[in-house]
């Protein structure tokens, strides 16, 4: 189809998610869903189940379903280059979503910036604690771009400012982020603070940290709903709010701009956001 | 004659005390490193997590003694969390609901018992296609998301996360259910028809064991013990999620296998299984508290698998 | 209990087993089944218990029709089944074993352990059985094993007991122990069904004998008015001259020489030696060591003491592989579980030990496997449509003669023989006795392993006698006689 | 004894015909329901997708006609792929590369048989112990990152991205690999003997069949074709992925049984399971081209194999 098509009420659009399998992923596929509708275009879901190959093949599925534009979250940044470069030979324009596509042509990113992220709840630690303050960090699916960015933004400061005395992975799962945590506390009972990479991991790691009737900060990232309530109640301290469904409602008006030919920008931030007990009613709809 | 029989003896103890020396060998050198792991409230912590696999363990020790395997208990697990956690935020008793969600999972394990014996599929198989099923149902049922605000139940909280008498609740209730699978196991017709059945399934069939049905049990044994793990669960981590106990099937297999029971079934012993699975909670914790990596944490844990059983072979030959 | 079977027809698939079996059985009569192997006894017997559904026919027992839903119902009505197979537990205790689903409980539900001890107690002294309760079953012998059965099948307090085979893991002196008890049994009014391949049992302890032939009952007469040539004759369906063919046997130099070989606690010390055109008989009772002494010289058991010589060269056989590149075949015990591939077809088992010989640039040549192996079907006159037929199909004897074929590919100078006839028909038998000759008439030593005394006696050259894992004795084919075979192995002396 | 053979007979038409029935059954529903399933291209994308397990599922048949599992097929692949990409990183040519990460892998299929028949343990616990140290030791080594820019060899690219007159180099490999493992299995003395171990492997084994060389040489195989595996994955990705393959194993052992071949080995043929990769490859791309949820697509999947397992047992019986 040509590139020069403007009625957007006959475009089909193609989303490919990392996983269904996590609030976050789920909230932006919801914000497509939503603002397609909302412009009368056509969406096809699939759903990579975390696992690299099986996005390329359903990425080569969508292709098959002649979607107009493709929008991708990636499992990896890597992996899913030859996809982008495949998508990119029969003249399908790629946005990318939340995670970037290291090769190919991108129209472009919609995404938080999460090295500011990591950055941003190292700097909140530092503001509660001081200097020094001994922090842990649960860490998120090994490789995943989330963990490395968010890692490296944490670490950018707290390697200098504070004293890391854990650093284990939770996978991104709320069970491991209990388990895990539990440990932690055994090993290292004078911890001051967790960095949990997202809010599933927090919220576990906070039910450990209840248990142990400790008095601990948990940052967590994403700002879930379930992270949200339970900032309002007082047991969370903070989390790095993203903003999943603007993500996805971006990710879809970009496309649509692509495809009329519009200028989009490289990449098109969406806003992170510190909540903590103080601004939480303001993020509560 | 005298001989075979003295050294027949021995092989029992030996089977039953190998994983305990295991056990303690490794409890040992933990405490020699970092002497943190030996303190009261770091064993009540390791007891409390090794309750979940346990109970999980101790179904498989049923379905592997008949010669089974039951690759669907993590997905059983979570599909029963997820059910009871839905009952609980619609308004029913946290109580009631665990019960009822307990008694889904047995019927989950039933169908797996079905599909097993009245379909005459492997075991394996039967049991992957369900796990399949189960984790499919369960993301469908939670739309992928966890199901949280599950209420200020003290008791469904107790459940998890509180203790008795200082002992973590979960621990009592992995000591009792083991109480009560014991006596099950090796002191009633049943325990010992499911030995039967994994020694020589055709010649319980002719002693006119009703093989079909006692699998079918065991299998619903196994699906109730996950729902009951799962209930654990929900309450430790007040909510239910549609990826929980993924993968805890290779956890349970470990556990038993430890534990001295063979995998061809009709030779092995539930308290084996109990230590197995202390074993693994072991390695987690000590591992942790050992501050090993969490990539090498896993190198650890297969060669321990691998010289526990292969230390267990030596001393059977 | 009075039974009377009619008209019993049973197919398993296209495959017609039972084609109108009449069989009636009067109390307290020790009754006899013979057939060839495959007539169908044991599917008879099944269907009686209710094991297998008969397809047409009739049981009355008692002036009752009766059809039993399974074998538990039946052995509650008062009919054990001692089967063919054994069923055994090898995991569980002795003591479990005979109580598996009839387990004696406590009011709570709990299993009754002391009064099971006690009941199986009584039940071994009356057999004079003296093997440990609380032994696990796999660790005792085949013949221990097939006690634990008989004890089990005592123990319903039938009035009915179906035999199949219960001698076939037996020694003699074994075997006089339970003809003591069916005697006894007898006295007390019990009925038994007894199928045997052993003529010698059917004649010492039977009343009454049915024989069956291609799933038919062709007679029932009293044991007194019939012998055992017109036995045979109405099981074949023709006449069988001897049982053991004439053998003249053309010795050559030794071929396998075996010196103070030793396991531990198994076998100590055991000598001998075989030439070419031998056979060796080796006898001894129930768990004397024979089998032991025959795997470890085939490389099964690993480790040993002593020394072993083929053709003179010192050999060190440490697994089967290396065995058989050595010129040695072992046909063992227990073919069905050791002998063959169930699922393989008779050309596959039979190609197995000789594959290399077929091979071409690493491809199997199947036209010249093919053709090898109907050949050996056509000599050993196999009983089978084609060399495509699973081996599972096929009758006990046939199957025997398969796994010997398959040893014939090795071109062996020495087959291990562990009791060759076990549950075979006395047709199948003779051609067994018979390709035995054909064989060390080209020059291949054989061991006969056999506790079948008329078979070592029949078929040796030299019979070697083991007692509790040592060489009792050593006796040539003129001197021997079943009385000194048994002394030695029940441990006396000759007085030469 | 004709009536024997020819129901025989039939029955092995069957053990072929039966997959190939419900692989042409799934195609034609699909096709109706979105007729661009049977466009070329799409066929041409399916073949590639089933490449990987089909390649793995392969050396899955042998290892399960011999009677025995490999859980660590995927961590093998996953080790073998960042090995590659290590030495392409570190300039080795990419082409010799794969060459020495299949050898590898093979290396990795040893040490599982090695452990199996030197160390007696069961093939179930021997693989899953390897499947968690190699993912382990995958993880140590990458430090949990994938190992990108693997340079721009033609050759290597075209291995997993390529296509030679217009089918994908991945599906030439599948048919390659194919002709060469049906041959080795039906036509040579080590095929026999791999079918006649998981026949019965006492008889294998006193027919003078050395047993645990067959056996080892079996699971380097697996590992070989994983590794294989992994290096088209390697391409396709162009990158290294440590948690690549994971649960891996699943779908290739659902290939190998919707093929036909039982779980208790020695009956099974290598045509069934690349017929049962198509089965689980037209699922995937079927049931993405026909919009079901991801989530739904696992019910689907599960019920599959049950109904297509259920419906061989029938036809069996
Ligand atoms: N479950 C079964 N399925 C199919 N065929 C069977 C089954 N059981 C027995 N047969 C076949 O039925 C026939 C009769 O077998 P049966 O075991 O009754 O013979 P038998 O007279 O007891 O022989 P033997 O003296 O060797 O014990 C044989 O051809 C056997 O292969
Ligand atoms: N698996 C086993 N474990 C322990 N002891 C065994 C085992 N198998 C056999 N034995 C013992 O080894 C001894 C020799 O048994 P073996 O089978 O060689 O005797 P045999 O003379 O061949 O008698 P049979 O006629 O019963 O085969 C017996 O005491 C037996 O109880
Ligand atoms: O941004 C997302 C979320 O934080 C999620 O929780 C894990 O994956 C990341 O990419
Ligand atoms: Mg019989
Ligand atoms: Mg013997």
């Amino acid at each position: 189809k040509s590139n020069k098509e403007t009625d957007l009420e006959d475009i089909k659009v193609g989303l490919s998610v990392s996983t269904l399998n996590n609030p976050f992923f789920v909230s932006i596929q919801k914000g497509v869903q939503e603002e397609a509708k909302a412009q009368g275009m056509e969406v096809i879901v699939v759903d990579a189940q975390n696992d690299a190959a099986k996005q390329i093949n359903d990425i080569e599925d969508l292709i098959q379903q002649q979607v107009d534009v493709l929008l991708i979250n990636p499992t990896d940044s890597t992996a899913i280059s030859t996809a982008v470069q495949s998508a990119n030979s029969l003249g399908i324009p790629v946005v990318t979503l939340d995670r970037s596509a290291e090769k190919g042509d991108v129209a472009t990113l919609v995404s938080s910036d999460n090295e500011k992220g990591g950055e941003m709840a190292a700097q909140y630690v530092l503001e509660q604690l001081g200097e020094g303050a001994k922090v842990a960090e649960l860490e998120g699916v090994p490789g995943a771009s989330a963990t490395r960015e968010r890692g490296k933004g944490f670490h950018n400061i707290a390697d200098e400012k504070l004293e890391i005395v854990a650093k284990q992975t939770a996978n991104f799962d709320r069970t491991e982020g209990l388990n895990t945590m539990e440990n932690i506390l055994q090993g290292n009972p004078d911890v001051e603070a967790v960095f949990a990479h997202n809010d599933e991991m927090a919220i576990g790691a906070y039910q450990a940290i209840r248990s142990s009737g400790k008095d601990i900060l948990v940052i967590g990232f994403d700002g879930n709903e379930d992270a949200i309530n339970s900032i309002q109640a007082g047991d969370l301290t903070a989390t790095i709010a993203q903003q999943p469904e603007k993500i996805g409602k971006l990710a879809v008006r970009a496309g649509g701009d692509v495809l009329q030919g519009k200028k989009v920008k490289r990449t098109i931030p969406v806003q992170l956001k510190l909540v903590t007990n103080e601004n939480v009613s303001d993020t509560k709809k | 004659m005298n001989n075979v029989l003295k050294s027949n003896h021995i092989g029992n103890a030996m089977q039953k005390l190998g994983p305990l020396v295991g056990l303690l060998v490794l409890m040992l050198t933990v405490t020699i490193i970092n002497p943190s792991f030996i303190e009261p409230l770091n064993l009540l912590n390791l007891l409390r997590q090794v309750a979940i696999n346990a109970l999980i363990a101790y179904g498989m020790t049923f379905v592997i003694l008949t010669g089974g395997i039951d690759l669907s208990v993590g997905s059983i697990l979570a599909l029963s969390s997820a059910l009871m956690a839905g009952m609980m935020v619609s308004g029913i008793d946290p109580i009631l609901a665990i019960l009822i969600g307990c008694l889904l999972g047995g019927l989950m394990g039933m169908i797996n018992g079905v599909l097993i014996t009245k379909g005459k599929m492997a075991p394996f198989i039967a049991t992957l296609a369900t796990m399949t099923m189960f984790r499919g149902l369960t993301l469908v049922y939670t739309d992928g998301n966890p199901i949280s605000g599950l209420g200020d139940s003290y008791a469904f909280q107790l459940f998890g996360r509180g203790y008795f008498f200082g002992i973590p609740v979960p621990a009592i209730t992995m000591f009792l259910a083991f109480v009560v699978l014991w006596v099950i196991l090796h002191k009633t017709p049943f325990g010992r028809k499911t030995y039967a059945i994994g020694g020589n399934e055709k010649a319980a069939l002719i002693s006119g064991i009703k093989v079909p049905r006692i699998k079918v049990m065991v299998y619903s044994l196994a699906g109730l013990l996950s729902a009951l793990a799962g209930a654990i669960l929900t309450s430790r981590l007040n909510s239910a999620q549609p990826t929980a106990g993924t993968t805890y099937e290779l956890d349970a297999i470990a556990a038993v296998v430890l534990g001295g029971t063979s995998l061809s079934g009709g030779r092995g012993l539930i308290i084996g299984t109990l230590i197995g699975a202390l074993i693994i909670g072991t390695l987690n914790n000590g591992l942790n508290l050992l501050g090993v990596s969490s990539f090498f944490q896993m190198v650890v844990k297969g060669a321990v698998i691998i010289i526990a059983v292969l230390i267990d072979r030596k001393k059977a030959a | 209990m009075q039974i009377s079977m009619n008209n019993i027809h049973k197919a398993f698939g296209k495959n017609k087993v039972l084609e109108g079996v009449n069989l009636d059985i009067h109390e307290g009569q020790v009754h006899a089944l013979m057939g060839e192997n495959g007539a169908g006894k044991s599917t008879l017997m099944n269907i009686l218990v209710g094991l297998h559904k008969k397809d047409k026919g009739t049981i009355v027992i008692d002036g009752e029709e009766k059809t039993f839903a399974d074998p538990k119902k039946a052995e509650d009505f008062g009919i054990a089944f001692i089967h063919q197979e054994l069923n055994i537990w090898p995991e569980l205790t002795v003591l479990e074993n005979l109580f598996v689903n009839k387990e004696p409980v406590t009011p709570f539900g709990l299993i009754h352990t002391s009064k099971m001890k006690a009941i199986a107690k009584e039940q071994f002294d009356k057999l004079s059985i003296s093997i440990p309760l609380h032994m696990e079953a796999g660790k005792c012998s085949v013949g221990e094993q097939q006690m634990i059965e008989i004890a089990k099948a005592l123990m319903t307090d039938a009035k009915v007991i179906i035999m199949d085979e219960p001698t076939a893991a037996l020694t003699e002196r074994e075997i006089q122990k339970l003809f003591n008890v069916i005697r006894s049994l007898q006295k007390a009014g019990v009925t038994i069904i007894y199928i045997s391949h052993r003529m010698e049992d059917i004649f010492t302890i039977c009343d009454t004998i049915t024989v069956m032939r291609d799933g038919r009952s062709v007679d029932t007469s009293p044991i007194a008015e019939t012998n055992f040539n017109e036995v045979v004759r109405k099981m074949v369906g023709r006449e069988l001259k001897d049982r053991f063919p004439t053998r003249e046997a053309k010795l050559g130099d030794t071929v396998l020489e075996v010196q103070n070989l030793t396991r531990k606690d198994v076998f100590q010390n055991v000598s001998f030696k075989v030439r070419s055109g031998e056979i060796v008989g080796i006898a001894g009772l129930m768990g004397a060591g024979r089998t032991e002494i025959m795997r470890t010289i085939f490389g099964l058991d690993g480790k040993y003491t002593g020394d072993i010589f083929v053709n003179g060269q010192k050999v060190f056989i440490k697994s089967p592989d290396q065995a058989v590149r050595l010129g040695v075949g072992f046909i063992t015990e227990d073919r069905k579980d050791e002998g063959l591939v169930l699922d393989f077809s008779i050309k596959d088992n039979i190609a197995l030990p000789s594959l290399f010989s077929f091979t071409q640039k690493a491809i199997i040549n199947e036209k010249s496997e093919r053709e090898y192996v109907e050949l050996l079907i056509k000599r050993l006159t196999i009983k089978t449509e084609s060399a495509q037929t699973k081996a599972k199909n096929l009758s006990g004897g046939n199957q025997q003669k398969v796994v010997i074929a398959k040893w014939i590919g090795i071109g062996p100078k020495v087959l291990i023989l562990d009791e060759p006839t076990r549950g075979v028909d006395v047709g199948a038998k003779r051609e067994i006795y018979e390709l035995m000759n054909e064989l060390t008439d080209r020059g291949v030593s054989i061991v006969m392993v056999s506790s079948e005394l008329p078979e070592i006696l029949g078929m040796s050259d030299n019979i070697l006698v083991v007692h509790e894992g040592m060489i009792a004795g050593e006796i040539t084919r003129d001197e021997a006689s079943q009385e000194k075979i048994m002394t030695l192995a029940t441990g006396g002396h000759l007085n030469e």
